[in-house]
């Protein structure tokens, strides 16, 4: 049961990601829902690595570590685009 | 590999590989440009005699590559193939000398000689074709080496031409696909057969095999020129002299006329092409172009267009031919697939020479043009004789023999179509014959060029129609001697209805 | 028009939930297995380390790792092939220059703890490059234009440092004849506390030159000249 | 024991850092650590040759606790096509790049790139594909932008977000798996898949996620501008690899993993997909007025193609014809792959001596270097399926399966897309009919014109003629 609990608040976290994604234009906006689309589904991996009594299944845990630097990185290469394109509009 | 399965790719390399080498030379590198060209055309004759001399003797020459399971490249040569690879073989040599003597001073050379010698290789590859699928490949690419000949120009009617040729023969190259396609569906792989391969087929395919015919005639038909796909071709009369009579001789409309040789007497035999009523279809298909294509000429100025209507009529005799059921008929088909190519090639380049040496393009300029160029004018009145069917010249034979076809298979309209297609190729032919002959010259040509020696143009101008009517004279004089066009298409008849 | 189309979207999304809510219950309901972890913990002595995340990161599935480090190498060349890092912010002010003094060696001396105790208990070569980075941010904060980090070509270094000690691990491995990143039993301790020690250099670094943002413009560095 | 499988991927990786770390020897490190992964590439296609597939557990432990590199005739045969195309973009880019920082930043982001592609096309495992799909989007996003064009910039900004919307996607669906599965690896999980709610919406995750990437019609909006944007040699590996990546691991899922889970009707859906993008990306190509944007219109419309053989694999049974249309399939990947690389590589050089590429201004440059024009011919021939070249073949056995299975329906979308493949490419070539002087000579640049040629040439003639040899690489047909 609770892992359906933290897993079904990572599918509604991934859902909300998504609809902003879709909705919104701004590329800070866009970039944050990406970032909690990401968070939504490393939730649902940490829920399901739970087993109860016995010590939790690492796999997920490694798996959202390596996610969370792979999200870092596109955010920061997203963030560095943003960044060029404004000084370029500015310098207009 | 034995020298048997080495003969036919050899005879393609002849004309593909000097064509890939002429692309990489230098634009002012005529002399290099020239040894590759003779080069190529005077060891295909070489190889192409070695393979007449032993088909003609029953040996077999086939070489395989297997492109896929189920898909083979098959080039071999039977009968029917070696007339056709002889006929371009010959007139590419010809044509090749012409075109040097044509192209002397005009721009991108290189470019011209290269496609040249592509199309070539693609006519012989349709030539040796031993499967549809084969065909098939070798067509297209036909489609693609003649497109930058059309083109060559590069003017806006050059372009525009070039376009409408493009559309023409790429729909109907994908029919063609699909054709072929379809039928291999239903049959599998299997090579041409003389005497066709589809009369084992249960009667259920019978549905499926007529749309298939349908589809690969409407493919065909468009290179052949049958009426009412036959748009591209004058059009495309804004290419270079040397490339009209390369595509109205040598290579694209009977690229198609050969296309539906095989697909009637090797691939579904006449027997089952009959009982389908498909040989009827194509009869009237056939006869229609005949006869429209003879109006048409009629009311052409430009001398060009005149002969490309002429070329629209008579490359369907060999239709004809083929529609006809009977040995004879067929012999008068087969043996006109050669007998067109040289005469209409004569034509076209004494077309050439007119434009080039005195500038008359047109019907209505031409008088007079028989004293200032007898001999052009001499080798032209061959080939348009010969046209008309008068005896002893090649075209005589053809009709003759269609004729007596049509009367013993019973289909004697057959001999309203051939007389009153006769009338009108007098009707458009002789009118020109009296102006160059007996019209008073004007006072002076347009643009003429001074001829440079005794003749009265270049030499590289002059010999190849006059070697070419020769031959016309030649085949219809000896049309029983051995090795003739005509007793070649005796053979392959012989063969075909054993 | 606009807010029709966001209401169609979030129809669409509200239904997308509520179906993949009912399929992660289904999937919960045929999965409720051990999974891996019974295999992970009894690989766990052959590894030499003996937190199992760590074991999972670095040996049972290092290659994953290896290819994210080269992720966030990716984005930091990206990031520098965009162009030139804006100016620094202006020196700070008595009061933030001494939290940063302060600050600054405490991550970095964090940062080592992490790196360390991640062999047996929570920790590692992310969380403690993330410190390192967390050192650099607060240092261009305080007006450090280059982040705190050595000139360019000795950062170009740097950032390949992690992705090059792992790669060329496996690449030994392999030479020994025991396949690539099959650490020999009794060097793997070593072996992966070298690579999580690079792997926390190039993090860092790396972290700290993206939030520089751009080649540091400052110095005639190597790449423009040639 | 040397694993190729390991080397394919880390020679370029290594490549890569080195290219970093000594900016100034970039170029020839790069080149160097390309040939060096020429050779390791070589190295898996001969093993795989004699042996059918290889596969290496990476660090000693086997799957599903540790991950898997596999190497098939799929994965052999793709791997080929991108080392050639790799080895040809590497070279042009000698010629290409002028400035030093300018291949300063591309060697080490494209050997990266090259890395991820290798890794993705040997990687057995749900998550590793995920984080080799990340290092590809992001390399190829920051190859992309390299011109720092805001036109550039601002395309690949969005094919960033776009990847990683897919990627997101795509990795909702592997925690759906492994949550009900608990297993990564691609081989255990197809042995344990069943149709039902959990695989069905792993594929469709996945799929969606992967469309996105593949540029799958209608999903295909953001790779016009991303790709005419970004210099040639960028372009012609995003159009003849990176998308053909994504499309590798739709099939992988499709016929491997999830085989049991498709359905007729799905597979039809990816087949209407593929017809819609046929002729929408070609009538798109035929329109587009710059040569870039109608070879990236024109990518939009091959993956098409190869989406048309879904619903024809799913309906036939397993035996010999579903393996020759398996193979016509890989074979039109491989003849669309380098005839689009050679295709924007060409563009790549008319643009750089017209100055623009406007198709309808294109005349004398057209006309001037023939040998561009010749590659872009002979890329065309194999974009519209002509004879000899692959996609010939590849099209043949795909009508022949179409009317053999009774799906005549998609042979008009074939014969629609080919002839608007004809239109648009005979727009280009038409151009090269003018009436300026003539070139003087075949080649003026053999750097740059020599690899482009040679990459079309390869998918005319070699993959045309020699496509007996894919069939034996893949195990299937008369010589397995």
């Amino acid at each position: 049961m609770a892992q359906l609990l933290y897993g079904g608040a990572g599918v509604v976290l991934f859902a909300l990601g998504l609809w902003a994604f879709l909705v919104y234009t701004p590329l800070l906006r866009k970039l944050i829902a990406l970032n909690i689309m990401g968070s939504g589904v490393f939730h649902l991996l940490i829920a399901i690595a739970e087993r109860g009594e016995l010590p939790p299944d690492p796999v997920p845990h490694a798996l959202v570590l390596t996610g969370i630097v792979v999200a870092v990185s596109a955010t920061a290469l997203a963030l560095a685009m943003g960044r060029r394109l404004e000084e370029d509009e500015g310098g207009r | 590999m034995s020298l048997e399965s080495l003969l036919p790719v050899s005879i393609l390399l002849s004309s593909l590989l000097p064509g890939v080498f002429i692309f990489l030379v230098k634009e002012e590198s005529h002399i290099l440009r020239g040894v590759l060209n003779m080069a190529g055309a005077l060891i295909k004759l070489l190889l192409v005699g070695v393979m007449i001399w032993g088909v003609y003797r029953g040996e077999v020459y086939e070489t395989r590559l297997t492109l896929a399971p189920g898909l083979d490249l098959v080039l071999a040569a039977d009968a029917l193939s070696v007339l056709f690879v002889t006929l371009s073989t010959v007139l590419w040599l010809v044509t090749t000398i012409y075109a040097i003597g044509y192209l002397e001073h005009s721009p991108n050379r290189s470019r011209f000689f290269g496609f040249f010698s592509l199309c070539v290789s693609a006519t012989v590859g349709i030539a040796l074709a031993g499967n549809l699928l084969s065909f098939v490949i070798f067509y297209e690419i036909l489609t693609l080496a003649t497109y930058p000949l059309v083109a060559h120009r590069g003017t806006p009617d050059a372009t525009r031409g070039a376009k409408i040729y493009l559309a023409y023969t790429m729909s109907g190259g994908v029919l063609l696909l699909v054709g072929a396609i379809w039928l291999q569906a239903i049959t599998g792989p299997v090579d041409f057969t003389q005497g066709g391969y589809l009369g084992v087929l249960s009667e259920g395919l019978h549905g499926p095999l007529v749309a298939v015919f349908l589809l690969l005639l409407a493919g065909l038909g468009v290179k052949a020129a049958i009426v009412p796909l036959h748009g591209w071709l004058p059009q495309s009369m804004v290419a270079p002299a040397p490339v009209s009579a390369l595509l109205h001789a040598v290579a694209v409309v009977k690229a198609g006329a050969f296309g539906i040789l095989r697909v009637v007497y090797d691939v579904y035999g006449v027997g089952l092409a009959d009982q389908l009523g498909l040989l009827t279809l194509l009869g009237i298909l056939a006869s229609t172009t005949i006869i429209y294509g003879s109006i048409r000429a009629l009311s052409q100025d430009g001398l060009k267009k005149r002969l490309a209507y002429s070329t629209v009529s008579q490359v369907s005799y060999i239709a004809l031919g083929a529609s006809i059921l009977g040995p004879i008929a067929t012999i008068g088909g087969m043996v006109h697939l050669v007998h067109q190519g040289i005469m209409k090639i004569t034509l076209f380049f004494c077309a050439g020479n007119y434009a080039e040496t005195l500038g008359v393009h047109n019907v209505s300029q031409m008088d007079g043009v028989g004293r200032r160029m007898p001999l052009t004018t001499l080798a032209f009145s061959v080939g348009a004789l010969g046209m008309i069917g008068i005896p002893p010249i090649a075209g005589f034979v053809t009709k003759w023999y269609l004729g007596l076809g049509a009367v013993e298979a019973d289909a004697h309209w057959v001999l309203l179509v051939l007389a009153a297609s006769s009338l009108l190729n007098a009707a458009y032919f002789l009118p020109i014959l009296y102006r160059a002959w007996f019209r008073p010259e004007p006072d002076s040509w347009p643009k003429e060029s001074l001829p440079q020696g005794r003749f009265e143009t270049m030499g590289a101008l002059l010999w190849p129609p006059l070697i070419t009517a020769a031959l016309c004279l030649i085949a219809g004089l000896f049309a029983a001697a051995p090795f003739s066009p005509l007793e070649w298409a005796e053979l392959i008849a012989r063969r075909e209805y054993l | 028009m606009k807010s029709a189309g966001g209401l169609v979207i979030g129809a669409f999304v509200l239904l997308l939930a509520i179906w993949l809510l009912w399929v992660v219950q289904t999937a919960i309901d045929i999965g409720a297995g051990p999974r891996l972890a019974e295999q992970a913990f009894a690989g766990l002595p052959a590894t030499g380390v003996s937190n199992p995340v760590t074991a999972v990161l670095l040996s049972y599935r290092g290659y994953d790792t290896l290819l994210e480090l080269a992720v966030l190498l990716a984005a930091l060349l990206g990031i520098w092939s965009l162009g030139a890092a804006s100016p620094g912010f202006q020196a700070a002010g008595a009061v933030l220059q001494g939290m940063v003094t302060l600050v600054v060696p405490l991550l970095i001396l964090a940062g080592g703890y992490l790196l360390w105790v991640g062999g047996h208990a929570p920790g590692g070569a992310f969380q403690a490059g993330a410190l390192l980075g967390a050192a650099g941010v607060v240092m261009r904060l305080a007006g450090d234009e280059r982040a705190g980090l050595p000139p360019l070509a000795a950062q170009r270094w740097l950032v390949v440092a992690g992705v090059a000690v792992f790669v060329l691990v496996g690449i030994a491995t392999m030479g020994l004849g025991a396949g690539f990143l099959a650490y020999p039993i009794g060097w793997s301790k070593w072996l992966i506390l070298a690579i999580e020690t690079a792997a926390t250099v190039a993090i860092g670094t790396t972290l700290a030159a993206a939030y520089v943002g751009g080649r540091p413009w400052s110095h005639a560095d190597v790449s423009g000249q040639s | 024991m040397v694993d190729s499988l390991a080397l394919a991927v880390s020679v370029p990786l290594v490549g890569g850092l080195l290219a970093t770390a000594i900016p100034k020897r970039a170029q020839a490190l790069g080149l160097l650590a390309s040939l060096v992964a020429v050779i390791a590439v070589a190295w898996v296609l001969v093993g795989v040759w004699q042996e059918g597939s290889l596969r290496s557990e990476l660090g000693g432990w086997a799957a599903p606790l540790g991950i898997a590199l596999v190497a098939d005739g799929l994965s052999a045969a793709l791997l080929a096509m991108a080392a050639l195309v790799a080895l040809g973009v590497g070279v042009y880019a000698t010629g290409y790049f002028r400035r030093g920082d300018a291949a300063a930043h591309f060697w080490p982001l494209w050997l990266l790139l090259w890395a991820a592609l290798n890794g993705l096309l040997l990687a057995a495992d749900l998550f590793n594909i995920y984080v080799t799909l990340e290092l590809l989007g992001l390399t190829a996003a920051a190859l992309g932008a390299l011109t720092g064009s805001v036109e550039a910039v601002s395309a690949n900004l969005r094919y960033l977000l776009v990847g990683l919307l897919g990627s997101m996607t795509y990795l909702l669906g592997v925690a759906l798996l492994y949550t009900a599965h608990g297993t990564l690896d691609l081989g255990l999980l197809a042995a344990v898949i069943q149709p039902g709610p959990v695989a069905a919406s792993a594929l469709v995750l996945m799929t969606a996620g992967l469309a996105l990437k593949a540029a799958l019609f209608p999903l295909h909006f953001w790779l016009p501008p991303a790709h005419a944007n970004a210099p040639a040699p960028v372009s012609a590996a995003l159009s003849a690899l990176v998308v053909k990546a994504a499309f590798y691991l739709i099939l992988r899922l499709w016929l491997d993993v999830f085989a049991p889970v498709v359905t007729p009707w799905a597979a039809s859906l990816m087949g209407l997909l593929g017809a819609m993008a046929i002729i929408w990306g070609s009538w798109r190509a035929l329109r587009s007025e710059r040569l870039k944007l109608l070879a990236a219109y024109s990518t939009v419309a091959q993956i098409g193609y190869l989406c048309l053989f879904i619903p024809l694999l799913q309906a036939l049974p397993p035996g010999s014809e579903r393996d020759d249309l398996f193979v016509a399939l890989v074979l039109m990947a491989l003849t669309h792959g380098l005839a689009k690389a050679g295709l924007f590589l060409a563009a790549g050089l008319v643009q750089r001596d017209a100055g623009h590429d406007r198709i309808d201004d294109l005349g004398g440059t057209a006309q001037n270097m023939p040998a561009t024009t010749f590659t872009i011919a002979l890329a065309g021939t194999a974009l519209i399926g002509l004879p000899p070249s692959g996609s010939f073949i590849g099209k043949w056995i795909l009508m022949t399966s179409a009317i053999e299975s009774g799906q005549w329906w998609w042979i008009l979308v074939i014969l629609v897309g080919t002839l608007l493949a004809a239109a648009y490419v005979f727009r280009v070539l038409s151009r090269a009919f003018n009436l300026e002087p003539t070139p003087r000579r075949f080649v003026t640049q053999a750097r740059t014109e020599v690899p482009a040629l040679l990459l079309a040439l390869a998918s005319v003639a070699v993959l045309g003629l020699a496509a007996d040899s894919l069939w034996r690489l893949l195990g299937m047909g008369e010589g397995a």
